[in-house]
């Protein structure tokens, strides 16, 4: 054995390193627990080298074990007779009808895109495409959730130009339309950004591949781009608090490459043509190690892997190295023996490399070799199944305080508020970023980014005689202000305005996919935040049967102890039968617009928590506006009804901002007016009457607001279902929103302030 | 005084433009070349004398804007007039 | 009608343009590869927009030293018609195939819209000829380099000579805007001195449906179709 | 042997980068600078040993796709190891 490791060191010094024993400063260092070093050494027998400590560091790292959500992840709701594929594979899989499934996931980039925006984000959306197009998944459409610091932060606008640049690099490059997604910020973001990217993807049903590796003695082959040093332990840093030296100790920063993700996904989908893919995983995070260890895994088979012949970028790579490297746009497979050469022929058409570094084995170990020594050689088992499951203590924190409209005296008109509104980067239009996206390449896109509450795309060759087609709608959405004042309501609301999204866009909500951003979870009430939305999505998807099938978690975002308000984005996707009964928010002259949920002598709107309250107090308080599930769902079923008998011309949520700001949003395409219908207990109030602003601007929950030409059959049929609405008033070409002799409004200007707000705030920051 | 300012990636960073030139220059027939890399160059007049304060000022402007000091390396020349 | 739909790694707008062809023509339009080398006589070879090798070094230099180049420019001096959107058009600049330059557009920023197309006054082109001076379309672009510049001799010749195919259209005096880009002259598209060679950034592939994006594009390759055909 | 290969934008071609770089900089509070050009820089090691000979073929490079000569100009330098 020595003579052997002298051996090894006269060939190369620092892989006889990364075979010697590692001791527990180590593992500390790469960001295990003492209790967890003990558990590995105990587990394989032997104290492990460093490169079996990198690999169980990263296999044990929040990002890849959940090690603090995993108990509460098995709580979701995850099955349907619609479901194919819940979680735990690279993407869900939901059936959409004629032998076709939609597959999609949400996943983070939140700490790699604020130490290197464009990179990091870019990496974002590079990985989950890999991750839709690794089942078989033509992707057809992406989406992002971005939420940055206070917008007079030193850092925002370098922070969001980056980031927008990024998604749109990789994005635009590799020729897929981004459709939608939401932009916020706050200053609890000031130091952690996120930035989760969504993927949707079209499959046949029959024809979806999958992770688990199959039949001892089948090759296993590496294809894609060349492994460098890129990223290594970025797992493991993605699962710890920032401080103010991480900066100093970046691992070098992956960088996309769209280009080669494109040759990557064309290859990939032309070799699953044939049926020669037996089980198929990308390489993400933790490279080579996550991607191996799971595939051999869920096989319940073992790996045997010859390193050196790994393709490499960078010379003297070790082991280790090569185990834990991010490098992008890389996959690993295993096919049926005997195809290799063929298989080789489709990628070196694409010009990428083709390499069978091993193959599947029967005894359930990972063994490594690397200059013809054993680099390493360790059970499988235990990096999944022993990888610590924390079961933390949590306090569920609910803001049950009632904020009475009388608590605020303002001293501002509507239209002094309505301008604060759109002036919010919050609130304000965000074409500036969206336009950077190419959103209609594919030619597919019928509905996106600001034109609707939910992106829809066209599935591609769905047309009939009678239709244009099938459409996929989609959106993300979370309102973290209600998720940290109620974290159960939070968790439900952003279920139900995503649901309403989707039908407010004339599709049928059918699954989610969730991605989980929070601090620290050692903290009792942040773990309590996580749990809290974990059960109010739970509720919220079980009421609407629209299971979770994919997500992902990011915690640890905190920076110098200072945490993010809690962020459990919800990424939704429906189906909409014919791609031209689909509804867009902007309302036509003469429609009459009608509330939805809105009870006719409803005078008092609920302003804790809202943005009205954010943007008079610069800060959020009280309960958020209570939610009641069975009314939620009673308003989606009737606004498909409603367009089902094509009686709608447009709808649009209530959110952010209440129902003055919903109403702007529907006139300014065709800079309409309105005259609204005010209730008559507020006739005689005036226009700082805070009872009137509350109206005006609550956000009570449950509600859509809908156009239509045909009032009197929709209200006819609103009545027979007993369903609560208010009409609103008929639109008008003046441009004036009215309210009595209370205040107009004029639709031009507050459409020139929403339109103008982001754009000149980024205007004073260039590149 | 005219200075020079040239950027590179960081040894082991990713450089995919490298990456696309290289493959073309083959396919045109080249061979007897490696090791690409691209970066970028920005050239500026400071309106300085002294050497030392013209450096430094550039120094100054690299580590603000310049340069993605994440993944760039730089390096400042002064251009003497000829 | 023979078409075909010329890709280069990278491409991206190849399927659309695809669907279009397919849509006027009844029949999907041959695709050539960047490395082929023979192609069948044509009538129509299109190159789509996309990010042909990344857009690496400058856009379009790479594709353009790919080995079917030679067989477009046998096309071309065949008399027949070549239509590069986007992409395609920055392809056609570097191979020498159109004159000029497409360069970052003036703000820096990739840009997806819509865009107004003014028909200008134009040689004999089988692209335009349906059209009179002063139509406008409605076609939308999605760029990050389709600046269009040239030199004041160039400039000239194409403005005196009826090779520039489209301007971005101001559609009223307050609008600053309507040009995406900040090319030159506010050129959207030029032609080659017989007419039978277009670049042009907008793509009309993507206005197709009346549900998004409009017909004009439709409208446009299905007049450029019938004139080709004679 | 090394070489690098300097790229810039001819004298009178618009430069938008060098234009935001420019605004930027004063934006930051910078004023006493100007004529910022920016450029591409690639550099390679070609595999001849004779001066002459490499920089024969870096400029054939450059002629045939590193550079677009209608609106750049370009220098060849060979660096010497230090
Ligand atoms: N919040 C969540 N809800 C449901 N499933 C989740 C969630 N987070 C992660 N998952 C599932 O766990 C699995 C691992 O996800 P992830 O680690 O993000 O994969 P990757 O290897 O692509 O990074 C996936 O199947 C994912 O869908
Ligand atoms: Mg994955």
């Amino acid at each position: 054995m020595q003579k052997r490791n002298l051996e090894l060191r006269d060939i190369n010094e620092n892989e006889y390193i990364a075979h010697q024993e590692s001791n527990l400063d180590q593992a500390l260092g790469m960001g295990l627990s003492k209790d967890e070093f003990e558990l590995i050494c105990n587990k394989i027998n032997k104290i492990p080298n460093q490169t079996e400590l990198g690999i169980f560091s990263a296999m044990f790292s929040e990002h890849c074990s959940y090690k603090s959500s995993k108990k509460w992840l098995k709580t979701l709701p995850t099955k349907a007779k619609h479901v194919i594929q819940g979680p735990g594979e690279n993407a869900g899989v939901i059936d959409i009808g004629n032998d076709q499934a939609a597959v999609f996931k949400i996943e983070s980039h939140n700490h790699p895109s604020f130490i290197e925006p464009y990179q990091g984000s870019a990496t974002g959306v590079g990985g989950i495409l890999r991750d839709v197009f690794t089942m078989g998944a033509r992707p057809i459409a992406l989406l992002n959730a971005l939420r940055f610091g206070s917008i007079n932060h030193p850092l925002t606008k370098h922070l969001v130009s980056g980031v927008v640049k990024g998604i749109g690099g990789y994005g635009n490059c590799i020729g897929i339309p981004t459709v939608g997604g939401e932009t916020n910020f706050n200053k609890s973001y000031d130091g952690n950004i996120l930035v989760n990217a969504m993927a949707v993807g079209l499959a046949q049903k029959d024809k979806i591949f999958y992770s688990a590796a199959t039949g001892a003695g089948n090759p296993v082959i590496y294809v894609g781009a060349k492994t460098g040093r890129d990223g290594i332990h970025g797992a493991t840093m993605s699962s710890a608090e920032f401080t103010e030296s991480s900066s100093e100790k970046r691992p070098t920063v992956q960088v996309g490459d769209p280009f080669t993700g494109k040759l990557l996904l064309e290859a990939c989908l032309e070799l699953m043509q044939t049926d020669v893919v037996l089980s198929i995983q990308d390489m993400g995070a933790a490279g080579l190690t996550s991607s191996s260890v799971e595939m051999a895994s869920k096989g319940g088979l073992g790996m045997h892997l010859n390193l050196d012949l790994v393709p490499i970028r960078e010379e003297g790579m070790t082991s280790y190295e090569i185990m834990l490297s991010e490098s992008q746009e890389r996959m690993l497979m295993i096919l049926k023996p005997g195809s290799e050469e063929a298989a080789k022929l489709i990628f070196n058409k694409w010009d990428l490399d083709f390499a069978n570094i091993g193959e599947v084995t029967n005894t359930g170990r990972l063994v490594l070799d690397k200059n013809g020594f054993e680099a390493c050689n360790i059970p499988i088992n235990p990096l999944v199944e022993d990888a610590p499951e924390y079961d933390r203590p949590y306090e569920i924190l609910q803001n049950k305080k009632i904020i009475k409209s009388d608590d605020f005296q303002s001293n501002q008109t509507l239209n002094d508020i309505l301008i604060k509104m759109f002036k919010s980067p919050n609130i304000a239009s965000k074409k500036w970023i969206w336009e950077q996206y190419d959103s209609s390449v594919m030619g597919d896109t019928i509905l996106c980014n600001g034109k609707s509450d939910a992106a829809i795309v066209k599935i591609h060759g769905t047309e009939t005689k009678k239709s244009l087609g099938k459409g996929i709608a989609m959106t993300t959405d979370c309102t973290p202000r209600y998720v940290k004042s109620d974290p159960i309501i939070g968790g439900m609301q952003a279920v139900c305005e995503a649901a309403r999204n989707i039908a407010a866009s004339g599709a049928k909500p059918l699954a989610i996919t969730n991605n989980l951003n929070f601090g620290n979870p050692e903290k009792i009430n942040v773990m309590g935040e996580i749990v809290g939305s974990i059960k109010g999505i739970s509720q919220a998807a079980s009421t609407f049967n629209t299971p979770i099938v994919s997500g992902n978690v990011s915690l640890y975002n905190e920076t110098n102890g200072q945490g993010i308000l809690p962020t459990p984005v919800i990424g939704m996707v429906g189906i909409i039968d014919e791609v031209e009964s689909c509804l867009g928010i902007s309302a036509g002259n003469n429609n009459t617009l009608i509330i939805l949920g809105q009870k006719q002598n409803f005078t008092e709107g609920w302003l804790g928590c809202s943005l009205y309250q954010e943007i008079i107090i610069d800060d959020f308080d009280g309960a958020p506006p209570p939610i009641d599930l069975r009314t939620e769902k009673q308003i989606i079923e009737t606004i498909m009804t409603l367009n089902n008998n094509k009686l709608l011309t447009g709808a649009h949520d209530i959110s952010d901002g209440g129902l003055l700001t919903a109403t702007c949003e529907m006139l300014f395409e065709n800079r309409l007016g309105l005259n609204v219908n005010l209730p008559k207990t507020l006739l005689s109030s005036n226009s700082k009457d805070h009872l009137l602003h509350s109206w005006c601007f609550g956000e009570d929950q449950n509600r859509i607001i809908i156009s239509t030409n045909e009032s009197e059959k929709v209200v006819s049929l609103l009545k027979e279902n007993l369903i609560d609405y208010y009409i609103l008033g008929t639109t008008n070409t003046s441009s004036n929103l009215n309210l009595n002799e209370l205040d107009t409004i004029s639709i031009k200007e507050i459409y020139n302030i929403n339109k103008s707000t982001i754009p000149s705030l980024m205007d004073t920051y260039k590149s | 005084m005219k200075v020079e300012v040239n950027i590179s990636l960081k040894e082991g960073v990713l450089d995919p433009e490298g990456q696309a030139i290289d493959n073309t220059l083959r396919n045109l027939g080249y061979n007897n070349f490696d090791n690409i890399r691209t970066g970028k160059q920005i050239i500026l007049n400071i309106d300085e004398t002294d050497e030392n304060e013209v450096l430094k000022q550039a120094d100054k402007m690299c580590q603000e804007l310049l340069v993605n000091i994440v993944i760039e390396n730089y390096q400042i020349n002064i251009i003497k007039d000829k | 009608m023979r078409t075909a739909v010329a890709i280069f790694p990278g491409s991206n707008c190849d399927r659309d343009m695809a669907v279009a062809i397919k849509k006027i023509t009844g029949k999907s339009p041959l695709k050539l590869w960047h490395k082929d080398t023979e192609a069948p006589n044509l009538d129509l070879i299109v190159i789509p927009g996309g990010f042909s090798f990344g857009d690496y070094l400058r856009c379009g230099a790479l594709a353009a030293r790919s080995p079917i180049i030679k067989n477009i420019k046998n096309h071309v001096s065949r008399g027949g018609a070549l239509l590069g959107v986007c992409n395609g058009f920055q392809i056609l600049i570097e191979a020498n195939i159109l004159p000029g330059s497409l360069v970052r557009n003036k703000k820096l920023l990739f840009t997806c819209r819509e865009t107004t197309l003014e028909v200008q006054d134009s040689i004999q082109s089988p692209f335009l000829s349906s059209f009179n001076t002063g139509d406008c379309l409605n076609i939308p672009v999605a760029h990050n380099e389709g600046n269009y510049i040239a030199n004041n001799e160039l400039l000239k010749e194409l403005e005196n000579n009826g090779r520039i195919a489209f301007k971005y259209k101001k559609s009223s005096e307050i609008e600053t805007d309507y040009n995406p880009n900040g090319s030159l002259n506010d050129i959207a598209g030029i032609l080659s001195e017989n007419g039978r060679v277009l670049g042009m950034m907008p793509h009309p592939e993507r206005s197709i449906s009346s549900l998004h994006g409009g017909t004009d594009g439709l409208k446009f390759l299905t007049k450029s179709i019938e004139q080709i055909v004679g």
